[in-house]
């Protein structure tokens, strides 16, 4: 978590995010001029990646614990965790690999940037079904006093509508669905930090409650 | 044992879930001999050429030591019916050594071959034949580990399971029939 | 009544939708399946990868992809009722992780790529093409632990959730699987990547299996005895607290 | 052990040595190698059907098997036999 706040102070050279529609000698000029901003980034980013595996693995037991008819919810959620992160991680590594070295031919810059924005984008499908398995699971709690309060599963549909939109940023190069446009890319990014933090405290909340009945991961 | 005329009995014999696995296999690999067939007819000089460096020799032994571990692994289903389960075991045993030698003979067959130059992707021919008799020789190695459980079945079990042994039989006899048509195919056909 | 099943229904239906848009996207939007050959002629690929709506479909397997795990968590759910070792599941999750990212995310996105920007030099939409193809249908390994673990429940299963049969029709998954590696060798002919071997027959195997899996569970998620349900112990009468039963993993 | 040895399986058995061997003798220094023989292939691909059929029935006790088991092997082996000569002369 606290790994997250650092690189978002690093990230500013992220920050005004690289328009689609440079050319692949501008990508390449920009990875040039910056290669150490950038590899701060990635390495940060790959230690941020896996700091949220264990965060989403904590809500997964809880949500096992939820007693709905069957752990479907959990498995899915797992699954959607696994994938997600990946993907996450594998946009870091092209932008790695691009900064790595940077006077290579301007045209695969341009072609690595282009599939670590793509892999970037990549989790928002996962998240969505993420969202959609906790807000389910917990709206079908049959639990006599429910684990999770109920508004924890109204934030995660908002959550998930909010990330719908960041989906098309493949098809735009310009305007607000675009990379850098102000739908796709900071509300997204917004959405992710305050679902991030939100969860945390949900689940600060219930494992301390949980603390009274003990039972294994599902 | 022989004048024991086993009536025409109704049931058929092992696992009904186990002749659907093989008349299934028998249709995929039906549908792989046709469509053999078909390229083969398209360029019969090449099929012919690369055919002619196949070891011929290897593969009737093969077919050969295929049957007659089909055989003792039958007699050893009728012995196991009968009720003599040591005699069961050891035919199982002999029919396991014999079927233990076809995946040895087919690496005798293999190595030269590869070392020779000869790989999946010279030509059509040889990735047909191997990609058929490597997909043979899974389905003749997972016999091999049906017919184990089905020996140590009859050894352990205090009353041997009549299915089991049934259904590994059929099994094996499929892979032993699977592997004559191959062979008529990849080696006898001109 | 309120179905106490409510939510594998929920998970059920979800995905049935998610394979019907996944064909859609795959065949008659941007036509990627069935695919080309591996050798057409250079124009006919570039014009192929330069083709807006690969974008759309891009676009819209982001945003779908993530049902993929709810299909395959019913696989999960129905293998945790069988009495076989915990091993087949993390197997199949295992599986079923890597298989997204790398059968299904990854050559979409090679595709939307190539489409993206239209500056490339041919070369490059050349080795896109050729990744997107060969990961898709090439990659062997994690379908083909994902669907031995399957099968391999099934057929060692005692209380009989699914039917014995499919358990072997899944074993053929697995086969054919195994019949893609020459996708890797050859470039033409029958065992190409779109070749009558490989491809087709794989096919022709797969979407039959994938509607009667569907039909299995369905049955199996119906005739589920209640009592069985993770969250039977709420409903039971006597009031001992404690008696939660080990959800083991 | 060896009562088992006379039993019908085995004459079965016997038959399929004797045909495969003398199947890979004629191939063997029969026909040339390069030249497409007709009869030979015909001569093998029945003496292959002969032998499944065998097989079936004998190994896999098809024989005594309830009639759509039979039906349904006796039929794979017919087609499945019958398209293969047709494709080999269709081709040729």
């Amino acid at each position: 978590m606290v790994l997250f706040v650092v690189a978002y102070l690093l990230f500013p050279i992220f920050w005004p995010p690289l328009s689609p529609t440079l050319s692949p000698e501008e990508v390449a000029a920009f990875f040039r001029d910056n290669t150490t901003g950038i590899l701060g980034v990635v390495i940060l980013c790959n230690l941020i990646a896996g700091s949220l595996v264990p965060l989403f693995a904590v809500t997964a037991v809880q949500i096992s614990r939820v007693t709905t008819s069957s752990s479907v919810f959990t498995y899915a959620y797992i699954l959607c965790v696994g994938i997600g992160m990946t993907a996450f991680i594998l946009a870091d590594y092209c932008w790695g690999v691009a900064a790595f070295r940077p006077d290579r031919d301007p045209q695969l810059i341009s072609l690595l940037n282009d599939m670590a924005w793509f892999f970037f984008i990549a989790p928002v499908g996962t998240v969505i079904v993420q969202c959609l398995c906790f807000a389910l699971s917990v709206y079908l709690d049959e639990h006599s006093e429910p684990i999770f309060p109920r508004w924890v599963a109204h934030f995660n549909i908002v959550v998930a509508a909010l990330l719908v939109p960041s989906a098309f940023t493949v098809l735009f190069k310009t305007g607000p669905l675009a990379w850098d446009g102000a739908v796709s890319f900071t509300l997204r990014l917004i959405v992710f930090a305050v679902y991030v933090v939100v969860t945390f405290l949900v689940l600060l909340r219930t494992v301390n409650r949980q603390g009274a009945d003990r039972v294994a991961l599902v | 044992m022989t004048a024991v005329a086993t009536t025409a009995r109704r049931s058929i014999p092992g696992a009904p879930s186990m002749w659907f696995f093989v008349i299934g296999d028998l249709i995929i690999f039906g549908c792989y001999f046709v469509a053999y067939m078909y390229y083969r007819g398209q360029d019969h000089t090449l099929f012919l050429h690369s055919q002619a460096r196949l070891n011929l020799d290897i593969g009737a032994i093969n077919t050969i030591v295929l049957i007659t571990s089909s055989l003792f692994v039958a007699l050893g289903t009728a012995a196991a019916r009968a009720g003599t389960v040591t005699d069961a075991v050891r035919l199982f045993g002999i029919g396991l050594g014999f079927g233990a030698a076809f995946p040895l003979l087919k690496l005798f067959e293999y190595v030269p071959e590869i070392v020779g130059g000869v790989t999946p992707g010279t030509n059509l021919f040889f990735m047909f034949y191997f990609v058929m008799t490597g997909m043979h020789l899974c389905h003749v190695l997972l016999g091999l580990v049906v017919i184990s459980f089905v020996i140590r079945n009859l050894r352990t079990a205090p009353t041997p399971n009549i299915s089991l042994a049934e259904t590994g039989a059929t099994y094996w006899h499929m892979v032993d029939l699977l592997w004559l048509v191959l062979f008529a195919l990849l080696y006898l056909m001109r | 009544m309120k179905s106490k099943k409510r939510d594998q229904w929920i998970a059920f239906w979800m995905v049935p939708a998610f394979f019907n848009v996944f064909g859609l996207v795959f065949v008659p939007l941007s036509w990627m399946m069935p695919p080309r050959s591996p050798n057409a002629p250079e124009p006919q690929m570039i014009s192929f990868m330069q083709s807006h709506n690969l974008l759309i479909a891009c676009a819209l397997l982001t945003l779908v992809y993530g049902f993929a795990p709810v299909g395959n968590s019913i696989y999960l759910i129905q293998i945790k009722r069988m009495s076989v070792s915990p091993v087949f599941r993390y197997t199949l999750m295992v599986g079923s992780i890597t298989g997204a990212i790398v059968g299904m995310l990854f050559p979409m996105f090679c595709f939307g790529l190539g489409a993206f920007r239209s500056g490339y030099r041919p070369s490059i939409l050349l080795m896109l093409y050729d990744f997107g193809y060969l990961a898709f249908i090439g990659s062997l390994g994690c379908f083909c632990i994902m669907w031995m673990a399957f099968a391999l429940a099934i057929i060692l299963d005692q209380n009989n959730v699914l039917p014995k049969w499919l358990g072997y029709y899944t074993l053929w998954q697995y086969v054919t699987e195994l019949m893609a590696a020459p996708v890797w060798i050859s470039k033409s002919g029958p065992f190409a990547w779109n070749g009558l071997m490989t491809f087709w027959f794989a096919m022709a195997l797969y979407v039959p299996w994938q509607i009667i899996v569907y039909v299995c569970i369905y049955r199996s998620i119906k005739n589920q005895p209640d009592d069985e349900l993770e969250s039977a112990w709420l409903h039971q009468t006597s009031p001992a607290t404690d008696v939660r039963p080990k959800a083991t993993a | 052990m060896t009562t088992y040895l006379r039993n019908p399986l085995t004459i079965v058995w016997a038959l399929l040595t004797a045909v495969t061997v003398v199947s890979w003798l004629t191939a063997r220094d029969g026909g040339a190698a390069h030249l497409v023989n007709v009869t030979v292939t015909v001569v093998v691909l029945a003496i292959a059907a002969v032998k499944a059929q065998l097989v079936i029935w004998h190994f896999m006790e098809v024989r005594r098997a309830p009639t759509w088991l039979r039906a349904t092997t006796a039929g794979w082996v017919v087609v499945l036999f019958a398209l293969l000569i047709g494709f080999y002369f269709q081709s040729l």
